[in-house]
């Protein structure tokens, strides 16, 4: 059995790796048809990356993808597809930031309360769509794709500087006002710029991930819901309260995805405050396969991709092309994933096969006892 | 425990679950729920005093907004009817508005719409040969079929508007407006009953009305694509056929129906219809390509067929809500949101009672 | 095989006849090897060229659109011999005719029960114009008046000149109805038996190399402390009324197995009281649809009950979670293991901690305990006799008896109180059905209560201690296992007749087939 | 380790950057008047242009990390097109005290080398008001605006003011198309097509659309009624993609954003760069009202009117609302 895993984690790397220079090679063609140097864009990229603000910024934004993404993944793992990680994101940070500017706490107290508003709106949020999914059996994806636009008007009304927002003079951007420095979360100060210190806790969240699923009975009975819904509940899983708390876990993981971003740098929600996080993590958790070390990577390669492309059109090459590399990774990794998947599927059953049909099956009491 | 597969697997069982308890809708009943929504709208009008609620301007107002969520819908029932979740709706929209809008400026509206159709089926090949032939997980395989068609219009928009006279990198030219038909005496007529604001008569003639008046060519072609779906899904030997791919695969298989055509079929037919979705907000609604028009809409279209229960007829009401309160929200005013309001009250009253 | 003949294809589990099969079918390549129809030689890359030879098949596991209606069912494939309207449905009335089949072209598919099913697949077969018929075990869920009916339309269809290739686990049924028999063990054929001239025992030994088991309990270990006492239960039909009432009269076609009339919300359980003791095996007999499925699932917990309580052990359960009741000291072996008894892609380590999560050694103060998990499963697979090269495989990729011991043996690892076991040994072989039954055997003279449900008669007279028929929903009889024959029984499960099932004659022993 | 602009190195000549706003260049609006700014000082001043693009839905860290680069690089001035560059702008100017920073519309942050380029919006729209008044003879107009910011808002504010005091008896339909984040208001031509027809409906003749791109929807449906439109921020009658619907713009806000970079740009130049709040409006002919229609400047009765409020605005006498 040891040399199977072997060989299956040789596949497992051969496969993305495959896809990744397949994916090059693709946009390569697709920047010679246009007439353009099918290297330079990946030099420019490359070099950008070797600057020490770009990666932080690359790190920086791996965290609130990675949180996004967890968020996204651990709806995945049950089969619950949340639309609404965006809303929940935007909801929860705009929430928190209101408290967060109203209150004046010593420092690791306000940090805690604000975080655990963001988690609790998220929650909320991300709960309305679980509990009419429990109740009255709406798909969640159509609700939280309703909960998305709504949390975009309660939003726009409550930051309304009538209701709970504040115009700050001179500006046309509308605010929560700022936390207080005590609601700050520290730093990690490096050349190059400042890590969030949120971003730390976002890993460290990753971790969490892996033992909740793998290590804990709760764990066991999300993977086995998603594995198979009717497995599950005949050995004694609660579908519906199932459901609900993975929408509730997700939405808090998702509200906590703002968190690196209001804690770290902008101390306060604004119209500028970055939307779409939740779609990209989508995207990630997808990529990263719902695994907490796949998401890693898949938050650091789409981080890498936006970063080191923002600069691109300085240099006379149009953006889009990350974004196409983007569609073009993430069609090659899944193609490859598949692929090597099911190969190792029938090999399995081939050696499966072969191992029984030579009498190598693991010995039974029986035929121990001869 | 390979949750790639698993998700994929999942996701299927969402699809159309009417079975045993498929309400038989026959004429009578779909008449009288007709007339009973809109007996309650008259109402909340009566009540609320917002005579815009079914005003012909309204209902064609609404109608407009809603023929890309209902196109792009129509497309995601082609895909998941036989088996294929298609969140890569959107993607296919940008596509048409793309393709549309660039064949459009060139060589006529209606070039444009062909070719429309055409780019929304190229994201649907794309589609089926990632998801049919390479299984890969639907969702997956949707969302990448969305960034990469967000990315390629905006890369080639450099390339081809960019350089064209009233263009840009970010829009198309102006395309030719495609004929609009208002039916000279009858659509008067209704519009004069709707102005009296009489309970119910008034509604039925905006309503109606709202049908006939300045009606763009593709809009009808877009409404006849849903008795057409359900007569092609339903009524004949290839919609079965179709069906029977996504209902149950392995026993199709069995009855040597080549279950990968069909798939690939109903996808790049959903791929085309989304695509058309497109042109038809290129060239019927605006006139012209712009970056990021689509909005969401492929989403939402996956959302009215969801809320339509799969069926043609569902996913039309469905996206007809959806254009409706739209338009409602649009064209403004405080007794119309007031409307909106009392309508949702007195649904949500009829839902809890029920 | 000849024109007009049964031929029989018996073997143990994963011999390799359903791929023999599907080879014949198209559904399948063989690496090597020719397939000659009618003297000529043919290759089939899909089933259409199967079916355009005149080869059909009827699956192991149904081949059917639930959402679609028979006729939608019969045409799919086929739609240029008469269409899909009217033209079609008189001939599938036509066809249902001509062989008593009794098919409703318009019911939908989900509504019908097993027996009815079978026949629509028969029926997609024959609409076909087939002239070889392949059935795959289609005898595993039938009562023995459906085994019979089935035969009388074989023979009928023999006679009409149709070849048919005949597979199955019950070795009398193969010997009673077939011309030809082909053994074949490991994909390979190991000989060959005339019907005519070999027992049940010769066959099982030409197939296994090991004598028939019977599922016969010989010492009664009854106790007369009850460990399940059901009172009462009543449990109706949850239709989602999606309709309002009054639109009722026109669904005249979609009510198959109810009567017309019946209203909706029909009553799936109704009064059910049993009381089980400790060492006693409760068998129910009944044809299914008629409500055994929802018991049980009322007792796991999957369902919640209109009326009735539950006692297990003297603890009251009737509102319990499913997991309390696991965790009370129920086991269950699921009628449908591949739905609700293991994660097919999931490794049988993680198998074995499924349904039991909260119990050692699963899971030690509130966290899994991988390690023991794996131990543990370790020691069933050697105790139970799983063919596996080891634990980390997935149970998909385990042979369908396979599967079925490790269900057992997880289940009779947490020494349960109370055994609900569905069809232990459906498409199960020879061999692995002995082992199953003697698991059961053993842990009921410790103690162990049973309820078991099975559609093998044999199998449910020979465990049981006492015997109740299910039907519509109710008991309706009840019978000594000791002294009934399965004909007997089966004629109380179509509910021909009730009360306690008197034998006239003197007692049969259980081996009698 | 090396950040990412030491590779740049400093020439002698001058060059000019801005980065841009949502939408970039290319949004037939805002964006692109910021780019004519440049485009002109290319040509005039002999300076060397730089831009730089934004990303969907980013965030201020990034366009912090834009700033330096373009700074770095020895940009100078450096213009950020919209408030969104606010924070950013007061994050990065301190670290390059010889660089000017430009930031469009937005005066909320102050510093020795930031030059707050800002409108008075609220003065054009009045007289957009004030004509839409005199020439509606329904006496209802309308008012969308595209996304509900403070900054539409004073659009709106502006042109309600103008119509009311024109004429109390006129009414104004205000409406806007989505709420931010929501920027599509900004962008879908249909969304403003169909508030349009809802106003149109109720009466309204004179409709004054102040949505970016949304707002030829506005001008498509005014035209189709052969109603009159009121564009915004250029002079949309000389819009190419707009010619079809011409004859129809009454006339155009517009705010001289190219202006205000051209001479942001200018000032550099000539060493005496400008700094703190520059303030554009009516007296500087930084807000205005298009004159290019015939069809407007023929109405005599009307162009006097708007006249006279531009003098009494300029004068003081008239102050303008900036919230509605
Ligand atoms: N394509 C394949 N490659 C390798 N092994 C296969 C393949 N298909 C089936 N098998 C193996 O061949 C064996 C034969 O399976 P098959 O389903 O034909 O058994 P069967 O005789 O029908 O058994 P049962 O009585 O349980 O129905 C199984 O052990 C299975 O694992
Ligand atoms: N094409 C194939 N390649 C590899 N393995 C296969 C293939 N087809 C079937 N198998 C394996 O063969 C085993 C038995 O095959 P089959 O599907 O015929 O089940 P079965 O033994 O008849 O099932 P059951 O006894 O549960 O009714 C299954 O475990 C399956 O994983
Ligand atoms: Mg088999
Ligand atoms: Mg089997």
């Amino acid at each position: 059995m040891r040399k199977f895993d072997k060989d299956r984690l040789l596949l497992g790397l051969a496969g993305p790796v495959l896809a990744l220079a397949v994916a090059f090679v693709l946009t390569s063609v697709v920047l010679l048809a246009s007439d353009r140097d099918p290297i330079e864009p990946f030099r420019l990229m490359f070099d950008a990356a070797s600057f020490s603000d770009v990666q932080v910024l690359i790190i920086n934004q791996t965290g609130t993808y990675y949180l996004a993404a967890l968020a996204v993944a651990v709806g995945f793992r049950m089969n619950l597809f949340n639309i609404g990680v965006d809303g929940q994101y935007r909801l929860a940070a705009m929430v928190a930031a209101l408290i967060g500017a109203a209150v004046e706490l010593p420092g690791p107290l306000h940090i805690a309360l604000i975080v655990i508003v963001a988690m609790l709106v998220g929650a909320f949020w991300a709960g309305i769509a679980g509990i009419l999914k429990t109740t009255r059996g709406v798909s969640e994806v159509v609700s939280t794709i309703m909960l998305n636009a709504i949390a975009t008007s309660l939003i726009a009304w409550l930051i309304l500087p009538s209701n709970f927002g504040e115009q700050p003079p001179g500006s046309n951007d509308l605010t929560t006002g700022d936390i207080p420095e005590s609601g700050w979360f520290p730093a990690l100060e490096v050349t190059g710029g400042e890590i969030y210190g949120f971003t730390f806790v976002a890993f460290a969240l990753g971790f969490v991930y892996w033992f909740v699923l793998n290590r804990t009975r709760f764990g066991f009975d999300l993977r086995a819901t998603g594995a198979s819904s009717t497995a599950a509940q005949a050995s004694g899983v609660d579908a519906k309260k199932m459901v609900l708390t993975a929408m509730l876990i997700s939405g808090a993981v998702a509200g906590l995805a703002g968190m690196p971003t209001l804690l770290g740098d902008t101390h306060t929600y604004s119209f500028n405050f970055p939307v779409g996080v939740g779609f990209t993590g989508i995207t990630i958790a997808l990529l990263g396969r719902n695994s907490p070390v796949g998401i890693f990577f898949a938050a650091l390669l789409v981080s890498f991709l936006d970063k080191t492309s923002a600069d691109l059109d300085q240099h006379g090459y149009e953006k889009e092309i990350a974004t196409i590399m983007q569609g073009l990774i993430v069609i090659a990794v899944v193609v490859s994933y598949e692929l090597v998947r099911q190969y190792g599927l029938r090999r399995q059953q081939r050696k499966v096969g072969e191992e029984l049909a030579a009498g190598h099956a693991l010995k039974t009491a029986k035929e121990a006892a001869k | 425990m390979s949750t790639s597969n698993a998700s994929a697997a999942s996701a299927a069982p969402k699809a159309p679950r009417n079975g045993g308890r498929r309400p038989k809708l026959t004429l009578p009943v779909i008449l009288l729920i007709i007339a009973g929504g809109l007996a309650l709208f008259s109402l909340v009008r009566v009540i609320s005093g917002a005579n815009d609620l079914t005003s012909v301007g309204q209902v064609s107002g609404a109608l407009q907004l809603a023929v890309p969520i209902g196109l792009a819908g129509l497309g995601g029932l082609w895909a998941e009817r036989a088996g294929v979740i298609n969140i890569g709706l959107e993607g296919m929209m940008i596509l048409g508005t793309w393709f549309g809008a660039w064949a459009g400026f060139q060589w006529g509206p209606w070039v444009g719409v062909l070719m429309g159709i055409a780019g929304g089926a190229l994201g649907g090949l794309l589609h089926a040969v990632i998801t049919i032939t390479f299984n890969v997980n639907h969702i997956v395989s949707g969302v990448a079929v969305n960034i990469l068609a967000l990315g390629a219009t905006r890369y080639l928009s450099n390339f081809t508007f960019a350089e064209e006279p009233g263009g840009s990198s970010k829009q198309s030219p102006r395309i030719d407006a495609i004929d609009r038909i208002t039916i000279p005496g009858l659509s008067d007529w209704l519009a004069d009953l709707q102005d009296k604001h009489w309970f119910f008569v008034s509604d039925l003639a905006g309503v109606l009305g709202g049908l006939v008046t300045n009606l763009s060519l593709l809009t009808v072609v877009a409404l006849l694509l849903i008795p057409v779906t359900y007569w092609a899904l339903w009524h004949t030997g290839f919609g079965l056929r179709l069906r029977s791919c996504g209902e149950n695969p392995v026993a199709a298989e069995s009855l040597g129906v080549n279950v990968y055509k069909y798939k690939y079929i109903a996808v790049i037919i959903s791929g085309g219809l989304a695509g058309l979705g497109g042109a038809f907000l290129a060239i019927v609604s605006t006139g012209i390509y712009q970056e990021g028009q689509t909005g969401g809409r492929g989403y939402i279209g996956l959302a009215a067929m969801i809320f339509g229960n799969w069926m043609p007829g569902g996913m039309a009401l469905g996206a007809g809500l959806f254009g409706f309160t739209d338009s409602l929200k649009l064209r403004g005013g405080a007794e119309n949101v007031h409307a909106m309001l009392l309508l949702i009250a007195i649904l949500l009253v009829v839902a809890a009672a029920w | 095989m000849h024109r007009g003949t049964v031929h029989a294809l018996v073997g143990e589990n994963g011999a390799g006849k359903s791929t023999l099969m599907k080879i014949l079918y198209g559904m399948q390549k063989p690496d090597e090897g020719t397939i000659t129809v009618d003297g000529a030689r043919v290759s089939f890359n899909s089933p259409g060229d199967a079916i355009d030879r005149g080869i059909g098949m009827v699956h192991q596991h149904f081949m059917l659109a639930d959402n679609l209606t028979v006729l939608e069912n019969v045409v799919l494939g086929s739609e240029k011999l008469h269409g899909i309207g009217s033209a079609a449905r008189r001939k599938i009335r036509q066809i249902s005719q001509q062989y008593g089949l009794g098919i409703r072209p318009d019911a939908l598919v989900e509504e019908l029960g097993v027996a009815d099913r079978q026949r629509v697949e028969i029926l997609k077969v024959l609409y076909r114009g087939a002239r070889i018929l392949i059935l795959d075990e289609p005898t595993a869920v039938l009562v023995p008046q459906e085994v019979d009916a089935l035969f009388a339309n074989l023979r009928e269809l023999k006679a009409e000149g149709l070849t048919v290739i005949f597979i199955s686990h019950k070795l009398g049924e193969v010997l009673s109805v077939a011309d030809e028999i082909t053994v074949i063990r490991r994909g390979t054929t190991v000989g060959t038996a005339d019907p005519a001239s070999t027992t049940p025992r010769q066959l099982a030994e030409l197939m296994v190399g090991a004598e028939l088991p019977t599922p016969e309990t010989r010492e009664s270990t009854v106790t007369d402390v009850p460990m399940l006492q059901v009172q009462g239960l009543s449990l109706a039909e949850s239709r989602q009324v999606t309709v309002p009432e009054t639109s009722e009269p026109q669904l005249p076609t979609s009510d198959t197995l109810e009567e017309p009339g019946v209203p909706v919300g029909r009553m799936l359980l109704d009064g059910i009281s049993i009381t089980i003791h400790k060492g006693e095996i409760l068998g129910i007999a009944g044809v299914e649809g008629n409500g055994q499925t929802e018991l049980i699932e009322t007792l796991m917990g999957m369902r919640n009950p209109d009326t009735g309580a539950i006692t297990l052990d003297g603890v009251d359960i009737t509102h319990a979670h499913t997991r309390k009741r696991r965790e009370d000291g129920i086991g269950y072996i699921p009628e449908d293991r591949h739905r609700h008894g293991l994660l097919l892609e999931s490794p049988l380590w993680e198998n074995r901690i499924l349904g039991h999560v909260t119990e050692p050694p699963n899971s030690r103060r509130g966290l899994l305990d991988p390690k023991a998990a794996r131990r543990d499963t370790l020691r069933i697979v050697r105790e139970y006799d799983v063919r596996t090269p080891g634990i980390d495989v997935t149970a998909a990729s385990l042979s369908g008896g396979n599967q079925q011991k490790l269900i057992v043996g997880r289940e009779m690892s947490h020494h349960p109180k109370l055994l609900i076991a569905a069809h232990p040994t459906r498409g199960v072989d020879v061999g692995a059905q002995a082992q199953i039954w003697d698991q059961i055997r053993e842990a009921r003279r410790e103690g162990l209560a049973v309820l078991l449900i099975s559609a093998d008669l044999d199998e449910l007279i020979g465990l049981s201690d006492t015997l109740r028929v299910m039907y519509r929903g109710r008991l309706v009889a009840d019978a000594d296992p000791a002294t009934i024959t399965p004909e007997e029984l089966g004629s109380a499960m179509t509910g021909a007749a009730t009360g306690h099932l008197e034998h006239p004659q003197h007692p049969e022993d259980g081996e009698a087939r | 380790g090396k950040t990412s602009s030491d590779a740049a190195s400093d020439s002698g000549e001058i060059k000019a950057a801005i980065a841009y706003d949502i939408g970039g260049r290319g949004d037939q609006s805002f964006n692109d008047a910021a780019y004519a700014g440049l485009s002109k000082a290319e040509k005039e001043l002999d300076v060397k242009g730089t831009e730089a693009e934004p990303s969907d839905g980013e965030a201020d860290a990034d366009k912090v990390q834009r700033l330096t680069s373009l700074a770095r690089a020895g940009n100078n001035p450096v213009i950020g097109v919209g408030f969104a560059y606010a924070p950013a702008i007061e994050k990065v100017a301190p670290k390059f005290p010889d660089t000017t920073f430009g930031l469009i519309d937005d005066s909320s942050v102050q510093g020795d080398n930031i030059a707050n380029l800002v409108f008075n919006e609220e003065e054009g729209s009045y007289l957009a008001g004030v004509a839409a008044a005199k020439v509606s003879k329904s006496k209802t107009v309308g008012f969308i605006g595209g996304v509900e910011t403070p900054l539409i808002k004073k659009f709106q504010a502006g042109f309600e003011q103008g119509v009311k005091d024109t004429d109390s008896s006129v009414k104004v339909l205000s409406q806007y198309l989505t709420q931010p984040p929501n920027f599509d208001g900004f962008v879908k031509p249909d969304l403003g097509k169909a508030a349009a027809q809802g106003q149109l409906d109720k009466g309204a003749d004179v409709i004054y659309a102040a949505a970016g791109l949304a707002g030829s929807g506005a001008i498509e449906a005014a035209s189709k009624a052969d109603k009159w439109a009121i564009g915004v921020d250029s002079d949309q009658y000389n819009q190419k993609g707009l010619a079809a619907y011409k004859d129809n713009i009454l006339t155009s806000v517009t705010k001289d954003v190219s202006g205000a970079v051209f001479n942001l740009i200018k000032s550099v130049k000539d060493g005496d760069p400008q700094s703190s709040e520059i303030r554009y409006g009516l007296d500087k002919s930084g807000v205005g009202l298009a004159e290019s229609n015939p069809a407007y400047t023929k109405m005599t009765e009307v162009t006097e009117a708007v006249a006279a409020a531009k003098q009494n605005i300029i004068d003081g006498k008239i102050v303008v609302k900036t919230t509605p």
